[in-house]
């Protein structure tokens, strides 16, 4: 089995992070194989974040998403960019707090309101990415909830580790709950 | 802090973890996009250890500084990228000179200038190999993985110490910044090879002399052996001397403990190479979609082997040509212009074509373009 | 009418598209003239109390403000 | 923007790079006001710079732009005066290109006095790669290169380019932005080698990791922290700790460099030239 | 001075004056050994044609002050040695890639490091082709006696300025320092190229754009065409673009130019090549000595023949094919550990073997061993 | 030579390779005896120099020794220091040497305040290269490079280091050269940065070009224009013009680079090390 | 017709400026084809200096000089150093001033008292290479007095045109007179 | 006895393979001690007038001479 996941947005949104703890969970407490990368705007100021997962039951051949089998989509930049390369029976989950697009318009958008869920139910827009990552695996299952929980403490600020792992519990709730209307939740483009 | 027994870690960390199981207590740097992680995290590494860093005000310094470091009794470290590694390189010609060793990163970018400094690129090839003025004995190695950029930081110490030679660890900004589960060493299991004292009282030290190993005895500032060091051409006592004899001699040694040694750093992989119509030679990061590729071309019944060079310099002359023998085309995948093409051409002579797969745009190979190549040449 | 649009009778003129949420016009505005809309972006919400300063116009690292001189009016 | 500041503009390339609150556009918006006020023409006027944050100014400025190798603005723009001497030449550098790699340039310029003016966006940390300290990182202060604080002490840059023979040096703020556009007024204005030394934040690498969460923040400290020369003067060692004084440090009429070059030249030009 | 039309000078001193000749107006320097003849000589001779001489802090700093005096309008030069050419890599770097038209002069000393500084020595080839990190465009002449020293000065310019490429003017001590009778160009007759200027009104100005020819157009900093110049990659407007597309096209445009423009540059010599049986490949002082050994070998009735490069990058492979047709073996006598055999070797495959007479202390060769080594490789 | 100071000597080695007259002996003797006061060790001692002819000194003397590339001195010295805080290391460099191509690591070596003592020896020219002018040639003086006479002004060097942060700055002259030696003296026991600058002659090429045919001429100059800083502080500057300034600059006690690493090493040094 | 002149003796002597001066006069004023070139100790510090001059009517196919056709010994070094890469038929000029040989032990020895001869009858040892030079040109015939003549007025120092040509036409004469002794000519070593 | 020769009673002693006839002991011994011979070399003229300051022996740049100390003798 092999999974490739691309987690997309702006800096800041902390995509890197969640894909360093799905790699992290993936090697080192699933004893699976993973690469993680990412790419940076020009010298690492502002502009659009990736972060890339692969996960394998067997050592990686090649470190970076040709396909993904999940497109985390946290700006419509990178829905623009990335909804193209995704696999044929791929998932794009769309934070539809960010990103407007229509869940109708592809049969492969999950749209969840990730942003949202962070910011009103757990009170820190900043977790939005660990919400995502708990979204993810219970939608791919590319990580176990164990490792997934491991990982999550082991690598968010000491100190945020409960806040985290809750987040990661609402993600995959989230994950299961029909989705509430995408476009209602997007605001204009907003930052840069 | 892992169950598997396995870490994930990024190329840069894999460096660092492994030049301190290597041996080295001292780090001297200037941040620079993509290498920049190694010193960030070598300022909090080194105290733990007892280890010192320091961050200079430039290259150069970083540069000087480590060499004096090394030169104390100290294994010193310095890591960069591209316009960073040019700074070094009036400094590093000395410590290939004066034969201290000392390992220097440079994590590749897009050059040449400021280039694209957060795109991945292993345009500084030849650099390595040349970029210093005059003749000079250098090692490089270039790993493939993360997994491997730990095992090589073990080894370009080990050279280092072994042969008195800097070594130059070219990794690039897709092995620096990505993240693999890496086996760490057992400090205890693993070979850390160092530098050889002197045997003999200090009044008999010769500080640049040939015990037969070609590579002379070091003793550290400090230690009673007090003796002379210079970037001018010296004889054995460590003295200048411009007589014809002596530079003759002195080349000839620093030159020759390389070729006298060559089991030491020579580091190749050869894959189903013996039956191979058609041979990729691979390094560095492309490797992996070479990997692929190869891979797929072989499910598709093609005959195509792999010789990957870990070490590229000096080149492993010998093992390509072996490696090639049968070989009706060599293809060399590089994110270059074709730089190491130029002596894999010259290595294979007229026997054999050499073909290059180049990118020089920050974007990295995807399998399918490296197999497309393959099924060109092969069929072509 | 919404807060993005410009008035014209606003003696400062904020360019949404530029400002990028700093805050920095709003808290030292001596006269308390800034606020910020759900998104951070700078609004003119105390037109009157503003005595032109320009103090936030100099201060925007993003030159998203204008103060209008009198003249311009 | 300010409607006469626009055209100063290559308006098509904005909004800049900058994070929000980065001091780097009060800064550069400053230059623009002290250089209008003084009616330089675009035309006549090169913008130079190094690498960092701050260096990538010039960029969005509609002259003579120029951005060069990490450090070295400076010999660059040498280049540009000496060959050129009629052009008013402009460097503008952040604290590591300028104090750092790039500090033996900046003395030697000063004690050359040549007739740049080189303003410093001294945010106190490598913004560009990610917030490591500078060689103007206050000791103890932490970053990513010193995750225990910073053992180094930090130069007084302004000290430094007054002893290497300045004829003008000044400090000021981003908060203080009224009277930082007079220096650097005063600085273009100058004959000889001016150097403007500007306070800014850089909120997301400096101010995170310091205590200084937003950039309103980072205002207030420069605000608190900045004390004028003329206030210092009467302040002891140990009140002045922690603290930075701001104001004009040196203002003097010295030999400029490519005047005196031009006098050589008179004296020296010869028709053995033909070349 | 002279009643012969000849004038006996240096080349240094040949560096000098062809300089002024070509149109230089500029000079940054830093003294060493064996270059500083021309800085010396310069900071007479420019204020005396109205041009600026000024001595920099050091070799990084003449690097950056050349390129600011060009982008300002003004033809400039720097030079140096060893040690100061492993500085100015960086920005060399910088003038390759944002196409600053600069000619630098690398007296080559014996190196590594300090080495021997008042020993000649050939050993900057390769740092001259592989010196600053990244793949870039770069043109380097080695001439062969003064009087050529001062014809490849003003070729130097004029390539420099055709091209938008920065121009490596390699000597080394013997030529720098040895004096000979030179005949002066009349400033009147010589060719001399200026860098073509802006065709177009300011408003419709591209700093970076191809006008067919490769080369961009290029305006000065103060004409009234204000733009942008910049070492990161760029699109034809000069303004920073790190996406895949225009770094290729960026690549191709400023490799491909001296590709384009072999004639400007190239510039080589075939003297008996036609009948050779074997083919001395030689550049730079030994040339000389080579000539002599020839012209025995020749008496004595050997089928010698010399293929001398003054143009070493871009390689003239073509040329030298040509040249080597028919032959059964290659010499290439170099005061190095065989640099530009390297090159010889790749490009002539495994058809002709290559044979290097080398020195690397500090010595220069005399005609005798060049014969001896005609003679074992005829005979053998 | 002096029987006690023979032991410091590389005899082999001499006759050492000065011209007649060249200072660069003067300055290296007093180095020796201000070291055999203080009864350094000659194992713990190392001596580290770049490039040029008085970068020579320490191949004669019997110490640890280190001859580097031109400038760079300083950076190793602070590589071997910072890797063995315990080495007494002292700095020998010319004035382009540490000026010109190394004024970078002057600068930031006395900011670090790190204990290396730094002697250069000014004698206002480029030797080893035959008499090209530096950054401390005075202005109008004639060099090889400056022909017509030097455009350029020239660092007080002192007042940099100073300015840069030293714990101990200072000046003497090789006629003066009592005092010297115990300025040399008093910079080797400082813990810090010291920096003694040596106003020495070279005959050859500083001398002849400028009306000072002899060593003995030089030497006379350096004895009538030399100013005891006592009593420069009673001059005004118009009576110091073509003068300098001798005697101690800086003399405090600040801490010392090598020292805080240390602490933060004990404070921060781990089981986690592991390695 | 080729020749070639090797001047040898210590820095300060000026071999480089006689070297200079004979191949300008060849060059410039008799129309030939020279090279000159030089040698100096490590970073031109002190110790042996050497200058070579080939001089040739057509041009110089290789530059330094292998076997001399005259060898100027201003030192004992030079004289142990490059006496035996003299020609058979070369000769091997002595300042006997300085260098002690016994002129009878090789046939190719010329001896004269240059430097004494400078200092003593001219007033100024420093026109020693300037003698010497006159000495060459009479023994070797390599250039025209009418070239030297020229070629030293327009390199030496401005001012001392004068006393360089009497040192010149001096130095012609003092090739034909007889030799004085040799041995009794020279001190110690003396300068390093 | 020549010149070259150290006697033993000299308070200052010059060693002639060291001294490179830079004239600095002799012009600056405030007791004119020293003079010089053919070569230039120092040699000591008025060893009686000799107060062993060692200036000479300081400001010499070949090492080449010694003051000997009272003691010494
Ligand atoms: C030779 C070289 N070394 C290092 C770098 C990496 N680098 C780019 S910007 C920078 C520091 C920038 O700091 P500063 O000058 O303070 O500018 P800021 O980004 O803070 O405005 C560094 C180290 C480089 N580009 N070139
Ligand atoms: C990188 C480099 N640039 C230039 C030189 C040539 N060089 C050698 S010594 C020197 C200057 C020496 O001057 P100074 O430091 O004052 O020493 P001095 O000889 O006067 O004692 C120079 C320019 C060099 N060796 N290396
Ligand atoms: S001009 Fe002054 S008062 Fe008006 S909004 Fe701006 S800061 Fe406030
Ligand atoms: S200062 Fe500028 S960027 Fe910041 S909030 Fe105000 S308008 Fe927006
Ligand atoms: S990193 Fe810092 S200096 Fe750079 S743009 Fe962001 S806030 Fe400004
Ligand atoms: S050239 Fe000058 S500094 Fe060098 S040894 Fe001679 S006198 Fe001394
Ligand atoms: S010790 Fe003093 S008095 Fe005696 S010779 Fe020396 S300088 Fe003269
Ligand atoms: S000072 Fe020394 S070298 Fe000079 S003359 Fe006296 S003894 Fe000789
Ligand atoms: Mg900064
Ligand atoms: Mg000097």
């Amino acid at each position: 089995m092999q999974k490739q996941l691309r987690l997309a947005g702006t800096g800041g949104q902390g995509q890197v992070l969640a894909g360093i703890i799905l790699a992290d969970a993936a090697v080192a407490y699933d004893a699976k194989y993973a690469t993680q990368s990412q790419s940076y705007g020009p010298e690492s100021r502002g502009g659009a974040s990736r972060a890339e997962v692969v996960i394998s039951d067997e050592p990686v051949d090649y470190p970076k998403v040709i396909e993904a089998d999940l497109l985390l989509c946290m700006s419509q930049e990178a829905y623009d960019k990335y909804g193209a390369d995704t696999a044929d029976d791929g998932i794009i989950l769309i934070d539809s707090t960010l990103v407007q697009v229509n869940p109708n318009s592809d049969s492969r958008i999950v749209a969840r309101p990730i942003t949202r869920v962070a910011r009103e139910e757990l009170g820190r827009a900043i977790v939005a990415n660990v919400v995502a990552l708990g979204v993810i695996i219970e939608l791919t299952k590319a990580v176990s909830p164990e490792a997934a929980r491991k990982a999550v403490s082991a690598r968010v600020p000491p100190g945020t580790e409960e806040a985290n792992l809750q987040a990661l519990e609402r993600g995959r709730r989230l994950a299961r709950e029909n989705p509430d209307s995408a476009q209602s939740e997007c605001g204009a483009s907003g930052v840069t | 802090m892992s169950e598997s027994g396995r870490r994930l870690m990024q190329g840069n960390e894999a460096v660092v973890e492994a030049s301190l199981v290597a041996g080295c207590r001292f780090f001297a740097g200037y941040p620079i996009t993509p290498s920049t992680e190694i010193a960030e995290l070598l300022a909090s590494r080194l105290p733990q250890v007892g280890g010192r860093f320091i961050q200079m005000e430039d290259e150069i310094a970083s540069m000087g500084a480590a060499i004096g470091a090394s030169l104390a009794g100290t294994k010193a470290m310095t890591a960069t990228s591209g316009p960073g590694f040019s700074l070094k390189q009036e400094n590093l010609g000395f410590a290939a000179l004066t034969e201290v060793p000392v390992v220097v990163v440079d994590v590749q970018r897009m050059g040449p200038s400021t280039g694209m400094p957060t795109a991945p690129s292993q345009g500084d090839i030849m650099q390595a190999r040349w970029g210093t003025h005059g003749d000079h004995p250098i090692v490089a190695l270039c790993p493939a993985s993360v997994g491997e950029t730990y095992a090589a930081t073990i080894r370009a110490f080990n050279i280092s110490e072994a042969l008195r030679v800097p070594v130059v660890l070219l990794l690039d900004e897709v092995i620096g910044h990505m993240r693999e589960g890496v086996a760490m060493a057992d400090a205890q299991n693993v070979e850390i090879i160092d530098r050889k004292g002197p045997s003999v009282s200090p009044s008999e030290f010769l500080p640049y002399a040939d015990d037969g190993t070609m590579v002379p005895e070091m003793a550290a500032f400090g230690e009673g052996y007090r003796h002379h060091v210079t970037g001018l051409f010296h004889d054995e006592t460590g003295f200048p001397d411009m007589s014809a004899a002596v530079a003759k001699s002195l080349m000839q040694r620093i030159m020759g403990k390389l070729d006298a040694h060559r089991h030491v750093y020579e580091w190749t992989e050869a894959r189903d190479t013996e039956e191979a119509e058609v041979l990729l030679v691979t390094f560095g990061s492309p490797a992996q979609a070479a990997r692929s590729a190869i891979n797929r071309a072989q499910r598709e019944g093609m005959k195509v082997g792999e010789f990957r060079l870990i070490t590229l310099w000096p080149f492993p002359e010998k093992a390509l040509r072996e490696a090639a023998t049968g070989a009706r085309a060599v293809i060399v995948p590089e994110m270059n212009l074709g730089q190491l093409r130029l002596e894999v051409e010259r290595v294979m002579g007229c026997a054999t074509p050499v073909y290059g797969i180049n990118r020089t745009d920050g974007d990295i190979f995807k399998p399918d373009e490296i197999y497309q190549g393959i099924v060109e040449v092969y069929s072509g | 009418m919404s807060s993005s649009e410009v008035r014209a009778e606003d003696p400062v003129v904020v360019d949404r598209h530029l400002c990028k949420a700093c805050g920095i016009c709003i808290a030292f505005c001596p006269k308390s003239v800034l606020g910020a809309d759900g998104d951070g972006i700078a609004i003119v919400e105390r037109p009157d109390e503003c005595i032109r300063c320009r103090m936030c116009e100099f201060r925007c690292p993003d030159f998203a403000i204008v103060v209008r001189s009198e003249e311009d009016e | 923007m300010n409607t006469h500041l626009r055209k100063y503009f290559r308006q098509e390339h904005l909004p800049h790079i900058w994070c929000p609150g980065c001091g780097n556009g009060i800064v550069t918006a400053a230059i623009l006001r002290a250089l209008d006020r003084l009616g330089w023409e675009k035309d006549r006027t090169v913008f130079v710079s190094g690498i960092g944050c701050s260096s990538r100014a010039p960029g969005y400025l509609d002259f003579n732009t120029l951005h060069t190798t990490h450090g070295r603005a400076l010999v660059f723009a040498t280049g540009v005066k000496v060959a050129h001497p009629n052009l008013n030449v402009v460097v503008i550098t952040g604290d590591g290109d300028a104090s750092a790699i790039g500090g033996n340039h900046l003395i030697h310029a000063a004690r050359r006095n040549i007739d740049i003016t080189t303003i410093c966006f001294n945010n106190s940390i490598y913004g560009m790669t990610g917030g490591q300290y500078s060689p103007l990182s206050p000791t103890d202060s932490v970053a990513s290169t010193a995750p225990f604080g910073n053992t180094d002490r930090s130069f007084d840059l302004c000290r430094l380019v007054e002893a290497a023979g300045a004829s003008y040096v000044a400090r000021g703020t981003t908060y203080h932005v009224t009277p930082l556009t007079k220096l650097i007024e005063r600085g273009f204005e100058k004959r000889g080698f001016s150097f403007v030394e500007a306070i800014t934040a850089c909120p997301v690498y400096f101010g995170r990791r310091n205590k200084m969460r937003t950039p309103v923040e980072m205002l207030e400290w420069q605000k608190d922290a900045a004390v004028p020369i003329t206030r210092a003067q009467k302040m002891d060692p140990e009140e002045l700790a922690g603290k930075f004084v701001i104001g004009t440090f040196v203002d003097i009429d010295m030999p400029e460099y490519t005047e005196s070059y031009e006098r050589l030249l008179r004296e020296h030009a010869s028709d053995r030239g033909g070349g």
